[in-house]
């Protein structure tokens, strides 16, 4: 098999040349990477677009913040409130959330962490990359022109009747989904058939497992989105009312639909992050991970179970009782799952040596937010209490303690950690730990009051609000201003490092992840030669003892 | 109790759903924080005990037992389900309205909430409900989802167009409590607020003595707005009862056999033969101007008897009548009012 | 890939190299035979009024004739655990959605289904009947 | 190992492939892949049709005495036949029979053609019906006008309509593959691209044999 490789003219040059480019130096015209099949600098090019979606979604968050500084308007009408707070939602979820982990470090590190030279379709991944391009640019093009006001669940018949311009984002997303598919129908077949040999499925690194569910729950879950998108785009132009109540058709049946694809979306989002945890504590902590097949198998259990809680949106819509009983118990089993998770991440760290290095400062940020806003979401999957807390600010926190506190910090750890793999550089060290603070404190600012407000009774997507609500709000505002400066810092000493930064050794972390066994950069074929041989594990930092010997506890 | 409340922001406390849940509610946010605290604290003491103290040091290689594996798995899920079985036992008590309650008619539009009672009054943006009676409330929407949201009481329904949803309370105490839409529902959906002002029993008697005596002319509106069956079938069923009113009935029958007139019963889109040999098809123009010149074309086989209508209709009883006639097109048209929870509108004395 | 089923592969690719490759001409026509009995069958069904026997009837047959062209056209019996799995698990999804779904309506409040349907005891409202595409729309939304 | 890769032309393994059986492997999963995320595409439309079948049930049968049932036959006969001849096709390329493959692509052209041409009919009678979805429905008939009759027509058009956008691309990549055939590209051992059009042009035949029933007959 290994031979192979090298047979093929194409794979690998003859022996004796320079040495192998960076891919970031292979081709240096623009061509070079509007064209590129490699998938990292496809990765690099999506790292790009998506920080610029980031930020789009941010200034939507911020002006949202700014706004909510007093009860009544303070710098926009409600009609601009309204579609401020829908496009900061369906550029966070569509444009940033749901494609960043997967289509950056997804793309960039999954085919070097299963030693493969590059992902099963290359010109696919490509074509994703412009379908997010295309569908990005629709999707913004309808917020120029009128921009939705339906907040990012198009809820009908609201959606199907307002008279903002919803149909051009419904499509953008239908487009932007069915890149998601591409990428993660690319990440199956990778995974399961350019495996290195050595690389079993239980010596996977942990993000290629993560990444793995996700691209499970992706290609699953996304064509019921699309198709639902479609028809809601297509009542609100032709009217053709299936999900129009004035027509006989169901709203209700619009929610399920699209919960039956939002609900896991919420994985496709964090899964991957749980990813990025598993690698950056067993690197820093310098030790296998405690309970690796825990781990591996929890990661498909919230895949698989989280199909089968949609319904948990829905506890308030007039959904029949049975069924909310039925969801509940259901979603208490994704609480399990990811207790599974946090237990073995605490046990990765008992008994090693941890370096306190920027990366696992967010990751300590992450523990902290990832069981409070998982718990709280197990909460909101009780059903009484969610009777209370449902649409109200108790959930806004809860899915952004999910969102930013787990996947935005995990992602920023996933950044950091790889940012030498990824550019060759070092960024600096004092600077990243003051970023992370920065990021940490900021975020508890922002969503502890916005916790408390819930529980108070404020209503989400509220442009006024009642005066009792303020003294929570203008404090979550400032937070948000603290945030947005730690975002910004972050953003200035990366842009400074990727210049200026000192070179970075192929593995500065010294870490035994697959991926640091390439230079940095890596190639533009990832491993020079012939596919690359694994014998051992991945996040394995000693000698394996024999069975008996092991150090159980 | 109170103080964690109180550290938890709860609103006040004022139905007996809000005393039942609260303690569970208090116990899952606690324990969420316990939890996280406990997750965290134990974390960082093994960042710190742990600590990497020289450049190359190795460690050991440490796996769980099945016992440790067990315990990470049935601690949360044993919790969990606790939770899950409180939570859907109260929240079945709370699906199911007992059978004494008092109904009140909830409509949600943009933006307003307006409350009618089958005894009688309705009011806009204010619930007047009494104190220590439990409460269904029957909610449909004009327009779009809206939700029904009193954080006092810690009750929360959808509220759906073309259909009907059901929650109830007990009040506790009197006072006045906020009601918030909580579904987006447009432009001024954060001021699409009401109150609930709970009274006691016997001021709340009084409130509706007082109500009842009130302008009748307020309450017609009220009738032609709050109306819960679409507006359509509540214009036909204007019309029915405008047909006796306006004395249609004496000429024309609804059962199908001819009278003087012509019967409504299938009227609507027929092919009528007129005086003058030529044909018609009835139509909304046709019902209208036959009411108003009732001698310009009359159907075959019928007396030029009927009085004109002009000026003794306005324009929406006219609208209503040619809508009751146009339900009449077919025998299986069900017209009656609806069996059920539908809201019967205010009885006019 | 696994090494087994590597060796599979190239065993078949070894076959195929030496020419040694089985028409399926047979058996797709044995298929095509039994889709079209199907079809046949299914017509005649539909024809008979059977109530509510006629859906599951209906069903019972377009399942077989979708194994049919699954398992042989689409060689889905000679195809990998992992490929079977991956239709297992959509086929899994679909009655998931539709059992809940249904399962919620049949179970909910019955005045929260649409009004004029079976399960719900409210008479329809007219536009749901589709009479008067002339009416203007109730629910108009912004200003 | 290295004669099978001799056995075929070099170009044909892409360079970041170990082999030829991993790339073709590959293929076929990525296809299954794609097959999984159609199958849910038109669950979506199941879903819209078990619900209102399930709200509205007179309607439901009222609405499918409206649909032509021998058009709606004759299609899925034709859509059957044109499976059977892609079918052959694959088992040709399998053979490296370029000839019979591309006259066997000749025939389920034909038979997506017939397909389009009676749909096309019946959504022109459909439309001077005024069975539209929507506010489009301006049905006169009154036994037709029961609760959600226009929800009906809305699932009927749009899963046709989705069905006969995948008859279409589908068509397409047959027409790709016929041109295959006619430059005799295919051979034993090199034959996945025909394999998997063909994957795709089944499930287009499978989701219709759902359909037919669903639409038609009940």
């Amino acid at each position: 098999m290994s031979q192979s490789a090298s047979s093929n003219p194409a794979a690998a040059p003859a022996e004796g040349h320079a040495p192998h480019k960076s891919y970031l130096t292979d081709g240096t015209t623009v061509r070079s990477w509007l064209l590129s099949v490699d998938h990292k600098r496809i990765a690099i090019m999506y790292l790009v677009l998506i920080l610029l979606a980031f930020l789009v979604g941010g200034i939507f968050a911020l002006l949202v913040r700014i706004e909510h500084l007093s009860p009544g308007p303070t710098i926009m009408d409600a009609m601009t409130y309204n579609r401020v707070f829908t496009l900061h939602g369906v550029v966070m979820v569509f444009l940033f959330l749901v494609p960043a982990v997967p289509s950056i470090f997804g793309n960039f590190l999954l085919p070097i962490m299963v030693g493969a030279k590059d992902v099963a379709f290359p010109r696919l991944n490509l074509l994703s990359l412009y379908l997010w391009i295309f569908g990005a640019g629709l999707a913004l093009w309808g917020m120029i022109n009128g921009g939705a006001d339906t907040g990012w669940t198009f809820y009908t018949p609201y959606s199907t009747t307002t008279t903002t311009t919803v149909a051009p984002i419904l499509v953008g997303v239908f487009i932007l989904g069915m890149g998601g598919i591409l990428t993660g129908l690319n990440f199956i077949v990778t995974v399961h058939t350019m495996r290195a040999p050595g690389i079993t499925w239980f010596k996977l690194p942990l993000f290629v497992w993560a990444s793995y569910g996700t691209a499970v729950v992706q290609v699953l879950a996304t064509p019921v989105i699309g198709l639902v998108v479609l028809l809601t785009a297509a009542d609100n132009t032709f009217h053709i009312g299936l999900f129009d109540p004035a027509r006989g058709g169901d709203p209700v049946l619009f929610q399920h639909l699209f919960w039956f694809y939002s609900h896991p979306a919420v994985y496709i989002m964090v899964l991957p992050a749980f990813g990025i945890i598993s690698e950056v504590v067993s690197a820093f902590s310098r030790k296998n991970i405690f309970g690796y097949r825990m781990i591996a198998y929890s990661t498909l259990g919230i895949a698989f179970v989280g199909f089968f809680v949609w319904g948990h949106h829905m506890f308030v819509s007039g959904e029949s009782t049975l069924d909310a009983g039925i969801f509940s118990v259901i979603t208490m089993l994704v609480g399990v799952f990811t207790a599974i998770k946090v237990f073995n991440w605490v046990g990765t760290v008992y008994g090693g040596a941890v370096d306190f290095k920027t990366p696992f400062a967010y990751f300590c940020g992450f523990l902290f937010f990832v069981v409070f806003g998982g718990m709280t979401g197990t909460a909101l999957g009780v059903v009484s209490l969610d009777v209370h807390w449902h649409d109200t600010y108790f959930v806004v926190a809860h899915f952004h303690f999910i969102m930013v506190g787990a996947a935005m910090m995990a992602f920023l750890a996933g950044l950091h950690y790889w940012f030498p793999k990824m550019f060759g550089r070092m960024y600096h060290e004092g600077w990243g730990l003051t970023g992370a603070t920065l990021i940490t404190l900021g975020f508890i600012v922002t969503f502890v009051p916005q916790f408390l407000a819930g529980n108070y009774g404020m209503p989400r997507r509220y442009y006024e609000y009642p005066e009792q609500y303020q003294a929570l709000n203008v404090i979550s505002t400032l937070g948000a201003l603290m945030l947005f400066t730690g975002f910004f810092t972050i953003l200035c000493y990366l842009i400074y490092a990727l210049r200026h930064g000192k070179l970075a050794t192929s593995n500065p972390w010294d870490s035994h992840g697959y991926e640091w066994r390439t230079a940095s950069p890596p190639t533009t074929h990832n491993f020079d030669g012939p596919q690359p041989f694994f014998p051992e594990e991945p996040h394995l930092y000693t000698t394996k003892p024999a069975p008996e010997a092991q150090h159980a506890v | 109790m109170d103080f964690f409340k109180r550290l938890l922001f709860l609103p006040e406390q004022a139905s007996t759903f809000a005393s039942k849940v609260d303690e569970l509610h208090v116990f899952v946010l606690v324990a969420t924080i316990l939890a996280s605290i406990g997750v965290g604290v134990t974390a960082l003491y093994f960042f710190f005990r742990f600590r990497r103290r020289e450049r190359h040091q190795t460690t050991e290689y440490i796996v769980p037992t099945v016992m440790t594996e067990f315990l990470f798995v049935s601690v949360p899920f044993v919790l969990f389900l606790l939770w899950f079985a409180l939570g859907f036992r109260d929240y079945t008590w709370v699906q199911t309205p007992p059978r004494d309650a008092m109904d009140v008619y909830v409509l949600g539009k943009q933006w307003m909430w307006k409350f009618s009672y089958p005894e009688g009054p309705n009011g806009v943006n204010v619930l007047h409900v009494p104190a220590n009676r439990p409460v269904r409330l029957l909610m449909t929407s004009r327009d779009v989802i809206h939700s029904f949201f009193i954080p006092a009481f810690r009750i929360k329904r959808d509220v759906i167009p073309g259909r009907y949803t059901d929650t109830w309370f007990e009040a506790t105490k009197p006072g006045t409590y906020d009601i918030y839409c909580t579904e987006y529902c447009g432009l001024s959906h954060s001021k699409m607020l009401a109150k609930v002002v709970v009274l006691k029993a016997e001021e709340y008697e009084n409130w509706v003595k007082e109500q009842r005596m009130g302008d009748k002319q307020n309450r017609q509106d009220a009738l032609a707005d709050t109306t819960l069956v679409s507006p359509r079938a509540n214009l036909a069923q204007q019309g029915q009862r405008l047909v006796g009113e306006a004395g249609c009935l004496k000429c024309h029958t609804v059962d199908g056999e001819q009278h003087i007139g012509p019967t409504f019963v299938g009227l609507y889109g027929r092919e009528e033969r007129l005086e003058g040999g030529e044909t018609i098809t009835v139509d909304e123009g046709y019902i209208t101007q036959s009411m108003m010149v009732p001698g310009e074309h009359i159907v075959s086989g019928f007396p030029n008897v009927m009085p004109t209508y002009q000026g003794k209709l306005h324009s929406m009883e006219t609208a209503a009548i040619v809508e009751y006639i146009k339900s009449l097109r077919t025998r299986d048209v069900v017209n009656t009012a609806s069996k059920g929870p539908v809201y019967e509108p205010v009885r006019i004395q | 890939m696994d090494p087994k089923d590597y060796k599979k592969n190239v065993a078949e690719y070894a076959d195929a190299a030496h020419g040694v490759v089985h028409s399926h001409f047979r058996t797709y026509l044995i298929v095509f035979m039994a889709l079209l009995l199907g079809t046949a069958l299914t017509y005649t069904t539909g024809r008979m009024h059977l109530g509510n026997w006629a859906l599951v009837i209906a069903l019972v047959i377009a399942f077989t004739k979708g194994t049919l062209v699954a398992m042989y056209f689409m060689h889905l019996a000679e195809a990998k655990g992992t490929t079977r799995l991956l239709m297992g698990i959509c086929l899994l999804f679909i009655a998931v959605l539709i059992g809940y779904v249904l399962g919620d309506f049949g179970t909910r409040f019955r005045p929260a289904n649409s009004q004029g349907s079976k399960w719900s005891d409210l008479p329809a409202s007219s536009t749901t009947r589709g009479e008067s595409p002339d009416m203007p729309r109730e629910l108009g939304t912004t200003p | 190992m290295q004669s099978e890769t001799a056995a075929h032309p070099p170009s044909r393994l892409a360079g970041h492939f170990a082999s030829l059986p991993v790339q073709d492997n590959a293929a076929r999963l990525g296809m299954w892949l794609f097959l999984s995320t159609e199958v849910l595409l038109f669950a979506g439309l199941f879903v819209c049709y078990a619900s209102y079948r399930f709200l509205y049930p007179e309607t439901w049968a009222a609405g499918s005495r409206l649909l032509s049932l021998p058009l709606g036959t004759i299609n899925t006969v034709v859509l059957i036949g044109s499976s059977f001849t892609v079918a052959l096709a694959v088992d040709f390329a399998k053979q490296g029979k370029n000839r019979l493959v591309f006259f066997m692509l000749l025939l389920t052209l034909a038979a997506a053609a017939t397909f389009l041409v009676i749909k096309g009919f019946e959504y022109s009678h459909k439309f001077h019906a005024g069975e539209l979805p929507g506010v489009h429905f301006h049905m006169k008939e009154t036994e037709g006008l029961l609760p959600g009759m226009p929800l009906f027509f809305s699932v009927y058009f749009a899963a046709t309509g989705l069905h006969a956008l995948h008859v279409i691309i589908g068509a397409g990549v047959l027409t790709w593959m016929a041109l295959k055939a006619w430059r005799n590209h295919f051979s034993v051992g090199n034959y996945v691209a025909m394999e998997n059009a063909g994957l795709y042009w089944h499930l287009v035949d499978l989701v219709w044999i759902f359909l037919y029933p669903l639409l038609y007959l009940i």
